[in-house]
């Protein structure tokens, strides 16, 4: 057997690489690559992928073609008047190109890798947490990316958000009213009744956010509207919001009522 | 006479460099740990005698306490620890304060943001569905930090504002106009040339944009 | 004479010591930033003329350059950073608290990285052409580590995204700006030397494609 890759089957990155490999192993002369025995090899390795069922990527195929086709044309003869006339390009030509400039890329990746090696030698140890405001928010520093791919896990979410499943999650009366405090803090109203209870992610929850809603109701902190009957019922912020929140003794007692 | 000169000679500067090599090691280890370090815990870490430690510490002191040097090696509590000096505080101060820091951006705010770019106009019940959280304070922030403006109001019940994103946000992100934004097919696209080629996981480098937000109750604003 | 000698002995010893205080306020700058700080940012920060900064920190990056000195001001990704040492990285590992996980790349990824670093703004299609394989794979491994960003579309049919390398980039392969790199054509000469040269079959370049990265070595501690 002529392949010099018949011990062990290497796994390469494409089709370049296997080349590359065959051409440097053999310390083959890349600028007159002897077309037909490397094709040979280069499909020899296939045909052993294939025995031991390693899945070749399209690429590899494709490369074979091209190989094939150009070994067929440096057998095929040249009428050597027009060659006279018109040169034709030696038809290894562009591939020896693309395997120079894979090379050159595989070489600058090494090189990369060799500066990653350095630095992870070195540490650094910034003291910039002890000069900042305390109020700064570090937050995170963002790029377009992050902008894509944080809607992408907002849609995601949306997507798997459970709306009737059973929680264990231990949800109560005074929870949902600061809840719904919170709610009626940011937005006056009205807010979708429809919305909220759909937002729940138990049947628990739901109960405890129909109960504090009636409670706030009872309270005069929020008022339910309807624009038609059968319509959407909205919930809307009254004047004894703030009265009812004022002092910690509502949530308290009603926490009281509920234990 | 002059021989034993001669070995004396390479004597000491066979320990000066010994020496000046301890006393980088040194340095570099007072300077990575955040708490003070005692000679004997160096000492048994490098296997170097406790005395000489000492000894080198003792002159990395003296060299930091300089005028020219803005660090200080400074003994406290029994041990060896590198910091800015005092009188420069001042001055390190301001200078954080001049920083200008580069565009940062809390999870729920970026999350409103890209929900604003994708979906703009979009009003905030719509922002708050699509989020899934309660809570509409970080618009205020993406507001002041004029990433967002307001953009008319909706022609639904209650007229709900319906906000947009700015020039600066355009500014901020590089982008000549909105439809430079990668769509989320391309994003999509990523995502599976990914799979194909990176089989084994890698440890992810933005774990908080990756960890999904609080979710209700409670507001994150 | 021996009036004027002392004016001017006067006058540079007050210029030494604003310099010597100047650059303690640069050592404790450059100590505390986690970023590299370019001089004009430090310089606009301390309203302080550009060059002067950059003279003083020339003269710091020299001082720290000593062997004496386990640290070390780099310039890199255009500002000065300080950090230990790569060569005292064994005693040092043994103090390294917060162990950031070092950042893994597989081959295919820092190849992807290469093509992108080199022919910058680069499309996907692009990249798959000099890689010679489907998928332009890893390149969303590259943005969440945000080693390169996106730069636009090309205005070609289509618009496809392009791609550019970040200052994190910079940062991580302790690169002072792009051009420190070696143009492509030396990698070329190289390959050639080593065609030339090397009597043993394996030219390093396959080699490493056939061996399993090289344990760096800050991954065990």
């Amino acid at each position: 057997m002529s392949s010099p890759l018949n011990f062990h089957l290497e796994q390469y990155d494409g089709p370049l690489d296997l080349l590359l490999d065959l051409i440097r192993k053999q310390e083959i002369n890349i600028y007159d690559i002897p077309i037909a025995r490397i094709t040979q090899q280069y499909l020899e390795y296939m045909q052993k992928a294939a025995e031991m069922d390693i899945e070749l990527s399209a690429e590899f195929v494709y490369m074979a073609a091209t190989l094939i086709h150009i070994k067929s044309r440096m057998l095929l003869p040249r009428d050597p008047e027009l060659d006279k006339l018109l040169p034709e390009e030696d038809p290894r030509q562009e591939l020896v190109d693309r395997l120079l400039e894979h090379e050159r890329f595989k070489s600058a990746a090494e090189m990369l890798q060799q500066k990653r090696v350095v630095e992870e030698a070195v540490w650094s140890n910034p003291q910039i947490a002890q000069f900042r405001a305390e109020d700064d928010d570090p937050g995170l520093a963002v790029t377009l990316f992050d902008l894509v791919k944080t809607f992408q896990t907002v849609l995601e979410r949306a997507k798997h958000r459970p709306v009737y499943e059973i929680g264990t999650e231990e949800v109560s009366v005074p929870d949902m009213i600061r809840y719904l405090r919170g709610v009626f803090e940011q937005d006056r109203g009205p807010v979708s009744a429809r919305d909220l209870f759909e937002r729940q992610r138990s049947r628990r929850a739901m109960i405890c956010l129909f109960l504090a809603l009636l409670e706030l109701v009872k309270l005069q902190a929020v008022g339910l509207t309807q624009q038609d009957s059968f319509g959407e019922i909205g919930l809307k912020r009254l004047k004894g919001f703030e009265a009812a929140f004022a002092g910690g003794d509502t949530l308290a007692a009603i926490e009281q009522g509920y234990n | 006479m002059d021989e034993m000169d001669a070995a004396q000679l390479a004597e000491d500067q066979s320990t000066d460099s010994e020496d000046a090599q301890l006393q980088a090691i040194l340095e570099a280890i007072v300077y990575i740990t955040d708490e003070p370090l005692t000679v004997q815990q160096i000492a048994a870490a490098i296997e170097q005698p406790i005395d000489k430690i000492k000894r080198i510490l003792d002159q990395l002191v003296e060299e930091y306490g300089k005028p020219e040097h803005g660090l200080s090696i400074r003994e406290i509590a029994g041990g060896y620890k590198m910091a800015t000096k005092a009188e420069h505080h001042e001055a390190v101060r301001a200078f954080v304060k001049k920083l200008t820091p580069p565009m940062k951006l809390s999870l729920p705010a970026l999350e409103t943001l890209a929900v604003i770019a994708y979906k703009q106009p979009v009003t905030t019940p719509e922002i708050m569905e699509i989020r899934g959280v309660q809570g509409a304070g970080v618009l205020k922030t993406l507001l002041d930090r004029k990433l967002i403006a307001e953009a008319g109001r909706k022609d639904v019940v209650g007229r709900p504002l319906t906000y947009k994103t700015t020039k600066e946000f355009l500014v901020q992100f590089g982008l000549k106009d909105l439809k430079e934004l990668p769509t989320l097919k391309e994003f999509e696209e990523l995502g599976r040339l990914e799979l194909v080629e990176e089989s084994q996981p890698e440890p992810a480098a933005t774990a908080a944009a990756e960890s999904p937000a609080t979710e209700p109750p409670g507001t994150d604003a």
